[in-house]
């Protein structure tokens, strides 16, 4: 048989919290939560562990640090012209480099990051969404089998869903 | 869209094109153009060829020595001249040029030159004729004028040498009157003074190398008096002895005063109480070496000092040190011309020198008549009466009028305009439009002395020899080679073909044993001037001073009208050249201006641009005005090459046209004038930009704090030093570099804006009456601010210690500018235009920069680059003084020295130890490789 | 099965199309580096110097005392082509130029930008080849360039040969 | 009525009404603001034909106009960074509202200020040279060279400030996109990413949300000093300061308040947002411009008390001639319209007023650019060698393109405000109370 995704919709952050509690001790196949704002509680039950996004923070700004000096001090010295009189790897000037590129390339890693841990661009819009998810309606979407769905509709509707649907 | 336009659009679309091009050079085209048959001049390609010839830019004279390249023009291979500068060894400038000589080839290339012979239509045009069109008009005039018992006059300006001598065959021949030569700076009175005095019709040379102590009055000795390259070289010399005083005596201020030990100022037209004063004590205290004859001596007014300070208004005290440390000396040379000559009293105060002369013993001394220079076949503005009264009443029907423009520079009282129209005809001799040539019925072009054979003889003893360096670039002749055309039209066979001919026979015979190539290498050779004593004329002495007595008026509100360092008498006043590098007096480039002095600005509420109208007698004309420190109270300055026209009248006892009118009226127009004034400010604020010596004080190179570790120089360390003492400012470095560095002219308006491109300039800064001359240019610093705030490395210090900057990396932010306390680089705010031929004289080892990019001295880099390949070729080291840079080259006051600083015993390492060195703005420690050697404070008022 | 007859050909047909734009790429990139203008007269270096075994310097005449190698004068050429070849329409090409005395508008091939200087003389002194800088001329029927003569290819040897690299050894 | 008694629904409706179709009167603006950057687009291109020369820069004055537009423009940029991420850190409520616009007009300001280092360059066809590049001549740029630090600062600032903008966006594109039809709702489709707001997107992207912040919060400081060592590493009196950094990022923020003010203020009352941007909003600026107005005027004194008491002739020379010399006039504007009109808003009723606070941001606006003006010219005109003394214009090329600039920037934001959300959907809701059954008011 296949599995079934259910939506409820809710109009209210707390009722949402407690379908939500309910839902989870089931351990549904999948479980989704849609919501207009971010709020902590929902990261707390769904995912306590960090984002993994600040390594990749991480790894960018060493490039760039590195990068920036490499480059700076390599490329003065493939010439050594001497300019004012001034040693020809100077380090003080070498720092704004190295700066800038840390802060460009922390950015741009950050950026990467943020689209590889949620496979952005994800441009199909599932059967679950609901426009009224963006405006102010929280939803929250499982999966589960033909034999539980009465089950979990029952759940979400006690909990005070204003409408469930099937998909 | 003009084309080039679109191909500029293609260079900012696609970078390449225009960011490999720094500008094409002929040598650069894209066609390889072999000879048709090899040059018989021995030229190596990329190479230069010296030749030598004369300069004929002023009647001086001087020996120059032209760099000739090998180009290809219009896919023809050409040798064309590209720089000139004096002839090592010549007698008369050796080595050295003024500003005036460097910028001859700006004549020679000049874009209005007259390209082949003209007449004038009936409705005034000029149409262009072919010569033997223009031959047969002047021949069949002349046969009329002739048979109608009329005269030909041939007025010329001074003619010497082999052009003097076919000049007068040719009159005396061909039936033509030759008329006094007219010279619009003729010192009349001092020639007259000698005439008198000692039977001379000659400039004595002014043997300042000899003398200890020069009083000089009203003499402008380093603009135009005598010879000013060797006057300057001379005094320079001297001063380096130390002992040697120089007072000068002037009623204006000119660059020759402000150079001087100690420059008074008299009321005008007061010197010669001065002089008389001086000879009287001269006997009375009997030191004199020669009496002088009591007829002679009763002619001379017994002036007390109080009398003389009444007349002259210097100080008592003044005058008593003048007096003191004139007979202090063994050798005192006294000279008087310029200005205070060309004036009412002048005649008078040029006998009373040339007495003083005699009585010090100085004549044959310091005063050489053997070396002098023949004025005899010149005539005064009084020896012109007579035959401009017979060109009034018509009875000169021909009249040739050749390298000279009285109609601009002739006292009004010639009334040239009308009276030229009473002769049939009138033949133009000349290169350039003029006032004069307006006024001519046929034009025959001359050709320019760098395309013509000649021989001028500079001096009594010396003969000058002028070698054509390139063909005529248009159809011109030479003077001389018309007249032998005009010989051969009038009576057939003439005895030499041509002029070439003519002048290489007289060399043939006046250097007999040496063979023409090595004479023409050596550019002169020296004549047999008689030797006989020189004797003092009583009688005529006496009568002179009778006939010339003082007037003792002194003259309000006066006008001065001198003669310029840029423009001599108006006849360089065309040279775009000269018109670019400012006035070293007044900063100020193109136009017209009146120096005001300071008091009368305050009084006035004159300020610098002020646009005055300037009236004297019925005589009016608008004017900017100019603040000029050191100018006395009540006398104004006018340069007489910026007026079209010489508005005096009155000449004095010996025929002398005033150089100044009194009874000026002036008044604000309200107007501004856009008068380029490139100096920001006169003074130099006490920051120490020209540093006084003192006698306590030590080397100031007391080694600062770096804060990096200084970079070593490996072999050279290019440097040079100059000395403040010896730089009078007489721009002649200015010129010779523009036209070495392929600086471009830019003109009025740029100027304006403040966008002048020179790479030397000379700064005046003033110090209540004194002023000294700073020549400011790259200077090349050790920490060099300009260089690190380049983003593109486009300006760096390279391993011999020059401040590189490559035209072609620049990418145009002109930081590097800002950053330069110096203000020594230039940008090029737009493209320049080198139209033909003026492109000719391009230097092909310098690189042409176009518009966007930085550019600034380089310290002549490629001659630098030359020594070390003729070095590498010999497998040594380059040698002190074989690099000279354009500047140094010229300087007649051999005041900058170029070397390696490496080198301990080199003549810029020793300069820069000296106790007078030190640097401009020392105390940013930018470490210059420019050392200027601080000038001894002026004794001033 | 049917598929497997196709698999053959189809790699064959890439591996074909891959090598035609390798080619015609490599072919425009040639285009774009090195013109080879037509000359007024088609002037055989292989002859003359691979043939006839003429030094370089036999009419590059100031190659060792300037910075220019100089091109030989139009009276050079004749010299010997007066009787030498004169009837070969080539040389015929040349007299034209000489009795018209034009000199031959050669297209200049190996082109410094005008802010470079490069002294022929030096290069020849310090032992560089000819054949470093211009190739193989004895082989070339006509002349062309072979080396891009840019600053970088320069920058190389001068760094190889330990010659100075201060910007105004060459940019003047 | 204040923004805290709204619903979800209607910070939607509001903030999305804004993207409806414009009006006419809408093109014709737009029009307007496309001919103003036609004349400094046409300005500039007879400039790079003719050459620098059509400016009224010369010798001694290097710079002009154009370096001063730059630094101005690059300052309007700051106080956007500094509201969507310094005041995200600080969590200042009050920012929530404006901080979109405001980082709008970041980016749209960078986007200006980066033009002008192009178009002051002599020859700008060789602009890439500035950039470290391979090439076949292995140069490289001069890392020493202030201009090149600027030039990595500045790109750098355009790329995270854009970033940072963008991804602040999504999920308001997102909602926009749910309300959108026809085209519209395809390009806003494209534009969020697919965002759909489920719990592990808000929490990824919250994560992402603060490294930005904590990046841009250094890099907003840094810009800025790196533009003012443009000047203070010269040896130019008056340009040589240690004081420049601190001086500019005041300045920077000074201005771009102002700015912030002059644009937020016509906006909302277009488009009837005073709900969402109130009183207190723009209040809390003024309060800041006091602060960075009392800094500035700081400045002005300090280089004036060092001028004197460091006993330099050139640097005391230059302060007493900016004060007294040819560009007095110019100079009293700066003082007067930035340290003297910004102490008004002590007042509470001009603080209030929405009038006032609009024409005083005008006023230091002006000023700001004419401190940059007095700052680049003067010691410039008037430096170490009397005799290179000079003076400098603004030619009418120059005005022209500083007119374009304007033009240019406006145009950027104009389009901006229709086309994207103005205010952020997402951050005022988080401001609302969360809707809840049990003791809470019906959402």
């Amino acid at each position: 048989m296949k599995p079934v995704s259910l939506v409820g919709v809710f109009a209210h952050f707390d009722e949402l919290m407690e379908a939500l509690q309910k839902v989870k001790e089931k351990k549904p196949e999948r479980l989704v939560v849609y919501s207009p704002v971010p709020h902590h509680k929902l990261e707390e039950i769904l995912e306590p562990k960090p984002s993994p996004v600040r390594y990749f923070a991480l790894a960018g700004a060493l490039t760039g640090l590195f990068g920036g000096f490499g480059l700076a001090i390599w490329s003065s010295l493939k010439w050594g012209l001497i300019t004012g009189g001034k040693p020809i790897v100077s380090i003080p000037p070498f720092i704004v480099v190295g700066f800038e590129l840390t802060i460009l390339f922390g950015a741009l890693a950050t950026l990467v990051g943020l689209i590889l841990t949620h496979q952005f661009p994800a441009y199909k819009i599932p059967g679950t969404y609901d426009a009224r998810f963006s405006v102010d309606r929280f939803g929250l979407a499982v999966r589960v089998s033909q034999e539980q769905r009465n089950e979990f509709e029952a759940i979400l509707k006690s909990a005070g869903a204003e409408e469930v649907h099937v998909r | 869209m003009r084309r080039r336009d679109f191909i500029k659009l293609l260079g900012v679309a696609s970078s390449a094109s225009v960011a490999t091009s720094c500008g094409l050079t002929p040598e650069n085209s894209q066609k390889l153009i072999p000879y048709l048959v090899p040059p018989d001049r021995e030229i190596i390609p990329g190479k230069g060829m010296f030749l030598s010839t004369t300069c004929t830019e002023c009647p001086v004279h001087c020996g120059i020595s032209v760099q000739v390249r090998d180009k290809v023009i219009q896919n023809r291979h050409r040798q064309v001249p590209i720089k000139i500068e004096g002839l090592p060894g010549h007698p008369i400038n050796d080595g050295r040029l003024c500003i005036r000589g460097q910028a001859a080839l700006h004549r020679l290339y000049h874009a209005e030159r007259f390209k082949q012979p003209m007449r004038r239509e009936g409705d005034g045009q000029f149409a262009p004729i072919s010569w033997e069109e223009a031959y047969q008009v002047i021949l069949q005039h002349m046969a009329k004028v002739k048979s109608d018992q009329r005269k030909i006059g041939y007025l010329s300006g001074r003619t010497t040498g082999a052009l003097a001598e076919l000049m007068d065959s040719f009159c005396t021949h061909v039936g033509v009157e030759k008329l006094p030569e007219y010279e619009p700076l003729f010192p009349a009175s001092v020639v007259n003074a000698s005439f008198a005095l000692f039977g001379r019709k000659e400039l004595p040379e002014y043997r300042i190398d000899r003398c200890d102590f020069l009083l000089s009055v009203g003499a402008d000795l380093l603009e135009t008096f005598g010879n000013p390259v060797q006057n300057s070289r001379r005094i320079a010399a001297q001063r380096k002895k130390g002992t040697f005083r120089w007072v000068h005596l002037e009623p204006h201020v000119s660059l020759t005063g402000l150079n001087a030990t100690q420059r008074l100022t008299p009321k005008p037209d007061s010197e010669w109480a001065v002089i008389a004063y001086l000879l009287q004590r001269v006997h009375q205290s009997g030191r004199a070496k020669k009496t002088l004859p009591g007829s002679v001596l009763q002619e001379v007014p017994q002036l007390s000092i109080e009398k003389v300070e009444e007349l002259t208004g210097i100080p008592k005290e003044k005058l008593q040190h003048l007096e003191e440390s004139f007979f202090a000396s063994d050798r005192p040379l006294t000279i008087a011309g310029g200005v205070s000559t060309a004036s009412q009293n002048g005649a008078f105060l040029a006998a009373l020198t040339g007495l003083l002369q005699w009585a010090t013993g100085q004549v044959g001394a310091t005063v050489d008549y053997t070396t002098a220079v023949d004025y005899s076949s010149v005539g005064s503005a009084a020896a012109m009466e007579s035959w401009l009264k017979e060109l009034d009443q018509g009875r000169i029907g021909v009249l040739f009028i050749s390298r000279c423009n009285p109609v601009g520079t002739a006292p009004q009282s010639w009334q040239l305009h009308h009276r030229l129209k009473k002769a049939d005809l009138v033949v133009g001799l000349a290169d350039l439009p003029d006032e004069t040539t307006a006024l001519c019925d046929i034009i025959l072009p001359v050709s320019h002395s760098l395309e013509s054979w000649g021989e001028v003889s500079p001096r009594k003893d010396v003969a000058s020899v002028l070698q054509p360096v390139l063909d005529p670039i248009y159809e011109t002749r030479t003077e001389g080679d018309i007249l032998l055309d005009l010989y051969r039209l009038e009576l057939g066979a003439a005895e030499t073909v041509d002029y070439r001919e003519y002048v290489q026979k007289r060399w043939r015979k006046a250097s007999s044993s040496r063979d023409l190539p090595t004479l023409m290498q050596q550019g002169y050779y020296s004549v047999s001037a008689e030797k006989r004593p020189v004797r003092l004329r009583e009688t005529r002495a006496a009568n002179l001073l009778r006939s010339a007595r003082p007037q003792e008026k002194t003259e309000a509100a006066i006008v001065y009208f001198p003669p310029s360092l840029r423009f001599y008498d108006g006849r360089s006043r065309r040279l775009p050249l000269l018109q670019e590098i400012p006035d070293p007096l007044s900063s100020v480039s193109y136009g017209r201006w009146i120096a005001v002095s300071v008091a009368t600005a305050k009084r006035l509420g004159i300020r610098d641009r002020d646009e005055l109208r300037l009236g004297i007698g019925e005589w009016e004309t608008q004017i900017a005005a100019r603040i000029q420190p050191g100018l006395p109270e009540g006398v104004f300055v006018v340069y007489r090459d910026q007026l079209d026209a010489y508005p005096v009248h009155h000449l004095n006892p010996a025929g002398e046209p005033l150089s100044f009118l009194s009874g000026a009226r002036l008044e604000k127009t309200g107007a501004r004038v856009a008068l380029p004034i490139l100096s920001g400010s006169t003074s130099d604020h006490e920051r120490g930009i020209i540093a006084h010596f003192k006698e306590e004080k030590e080397s100031k190179h007391e080694p600062q704090v770096q804060m990096y570790e200084p970079h070593e120089h490996k072999v050279y360390r290019w440097a040079m030093a100059i000395d403040l003492e010896a730089c009078t400012g007489c721009s002649a470095c200015v010129a010779a570099c523009y036209q070495e560095n392929n600086i471009p002219l830019v003109g009025k308006e740029e100027h304006v804006r403040g966008r002048e491109m020179a790479w030397i300039r000379i700064e005046p800064y003033y110090t209540g009456e004194e002023a000294e001359f700073l020549p400011m240019m790259c200077q090349q610093c050790d920490n060099a601010p300009c260089e690190p705030v380049c983003p593109v490395y486009a300006t760096y210090h390279n391993p011999e210690g020059l401040n590189a900057q490559i035209y072609n990396r620049c990418v145009g932010t002109r930081y590097c500018s800002n950053n330069c306390p110096y203000k020594a680089r230039r940008f090029n705010w737009f493209d320049h235009e080198w139209p033909e031929p003026l492109s000719w004289g391009l230097n092909p080892d310098v690189s042409l920069r176009n518009r966007g990019v930085m550019e600034k001295c380089t310290f002549c880099v490629h001659r630098i680059r030359s020594a070390k390949d003729a070095a590498r070729d010999e497998d040594r080291l380059v040698l002190d003084g074989e690099v000279v840079p354009a500047c140094a080259q010229t300087c007649p006051a051999d005041a900058i020295v170029f070397g390696n600083l490496l080198d301990p015993e080199s003549r810029v390492a020793k300069l820069a130890r000296s106790g007078r060195a030190y640097h401009v703005l020392e105390e940013l420690n930018t470490q210059p490789a420019v050392t200027y050697l601080s000038p001894h404070k002026k004794e001033g008022e | 099965m049917a598929v497997k007859r196709w698999i053959v050909p189809s790699i064959f047909f890439v591996f074909l199309s891959g090598l035609a734009l390798v080619l015609l790429g490599q072919n425009l990139l040639w285009k774009r580096v090195y013109r080879q203008p037509e000359q007024p007269i088609a002037f055989s270096h292989e002859i003359h110097v691979g043939k006839l075994n003429l030094k370089c310097t036999t009419c590059h005449t100031t190659v060792e005392k300037s910075i220019r190698a100089g091109v030989p004068a139009v009276a050079t050429c004749m010299s010997c082509h007066k009787a030498v070849a004169a009837d070969r329409p080539q040389v015929q090409k040349l007299r034209e130029f000489w009795e018209k005395k034009e000199p031959i508008p050669w297209e200049k091939i190996h082109n410094l930008p005008p802010h470079v200087y490069f002294s022929h003389k030096r290069h020849i002194q310090a032992g560089i080849d000819c054949a470093t800088c211009h190739g193989e001329v004895r082989v070339m029927p006509e002349i062309r360039q072979v080396r891009s003569l840019k600053m970088g290819w320069c920058v190389d040897c001068h760094r190889a040969k330990a010659a100075p690299l201060d910007c105004y050894t060459c940019h003047k | 009525m204040k923004t805290t008694d709204l619903t979800y629904s209607e910070v939607n409706s509001l903030v999305l009404r804004m993207l409806e179709p414009p009006r006419k009167a809408y093109f014709g603006i737009l029009f307007f603001l496309l001919s103003v950057v036609g004349i400094g687009v046409t300005a500039w291109a007879y400039q790079i034909f003719r050459g620098m020369g059509v400016t009224g820069l010369n010798n001694p004055v290097g710079w002009g106009v154009y370096i001063t537009d730059f630094v101005f423009w690059v300052g309007i940029a700051h106080s956007g960074t500094l509201i969507s991420a310094i005041l995200y850190l600080f969590r200042a409520r009050w920012r929530t509202s404006i901080y979109r616009s405001a980082e709008a007009m970041t980016v749209f300001a960078v986007l200006t200020a980066g033009l002008f280092p192009l178009i002051h360059l002599g020859r700008v066809w060789l602009f890439y040279w500035l950039f470290p590049y391979p090439n076949q001549r292995f140069l490289w740029p001069n890392f020493r060279s202030p201009l090149i630090l600027d030039v990595l600062a500045v790109s750098t600032y355009l790329t995270v400030s854009s970033v940072f903008f963008f991804i602040g966006l999504l999920p308001d594109i997102a909602a926009a996109r749910d309300q959108a039809t026809g085209w519209r709702k395809k390009v806003y489709a494209v534009l969020s990413l697919g965002w759909k707001g489920t719990h592990r997107l808000w929490h990824h992207y919250g994560a992402a949300y603060l490294f930005f912040a904590a990046l841009a919060t250094p890099l907003v400081i840094s810009v800025h000093s790196v533009v003012s060592w443009d000047f203070a590493l010269s040896i130019i009196p008056g340009w040589h300061s240690t004081i420049f950094a601190p001086y500019f990022v005041a300045g920077a923020i000074h201005s771009g308040l102002a700015m912030v003010l002059t644009i937020l203020i016509p906006l909302r009352k277009i488009f009837k947002v005073e709900k969402l941007i109130t009183l207190d909003n723009l209040e809390a600026m003024a309060k800041m411009i006091i602060l960075t107005g009392l800094i500035v005027g700081y400045a002005y004194a300090t280089e004036f008390f060092i001028a004197w008491y460091s006993g330099n002739q050139y640097e005391y020379e230059i302060f007493r001639w900016r004060a007294t010399g040819d560009y007095a006039a110019e100079y009293w504007i700066m003082v007067v319209f930035n340290s003297l009109i910004p102490l008004l808003f002590f007042v509470k009723r001009i603080r209030r007023s929405v009038a006032w606070l609009f024409a005083l941001g005008i006023l230091i606006n002006i000023g700001m650019w004419f401190e940059r003006y007095v700052i680049i010219v003067t010691s410039l005109a008037h430096d170490f060698l009397p005799y290179a003394w000079g003076h400098y214009k603004p030619s009418l090329v120059e005005f022209a393109i500083t007119l374009g600039s304007f033009g240019w920037f406006f145009l950027l934001f104009f389009s901006f405000a229709k086309f994207l959300p103005a205010i952020s959907i997402a951050e005022t809701k988080e401001l609302l109370p969360l809707p809840v059954k049990r003791g809470g008011k019906r959402g």
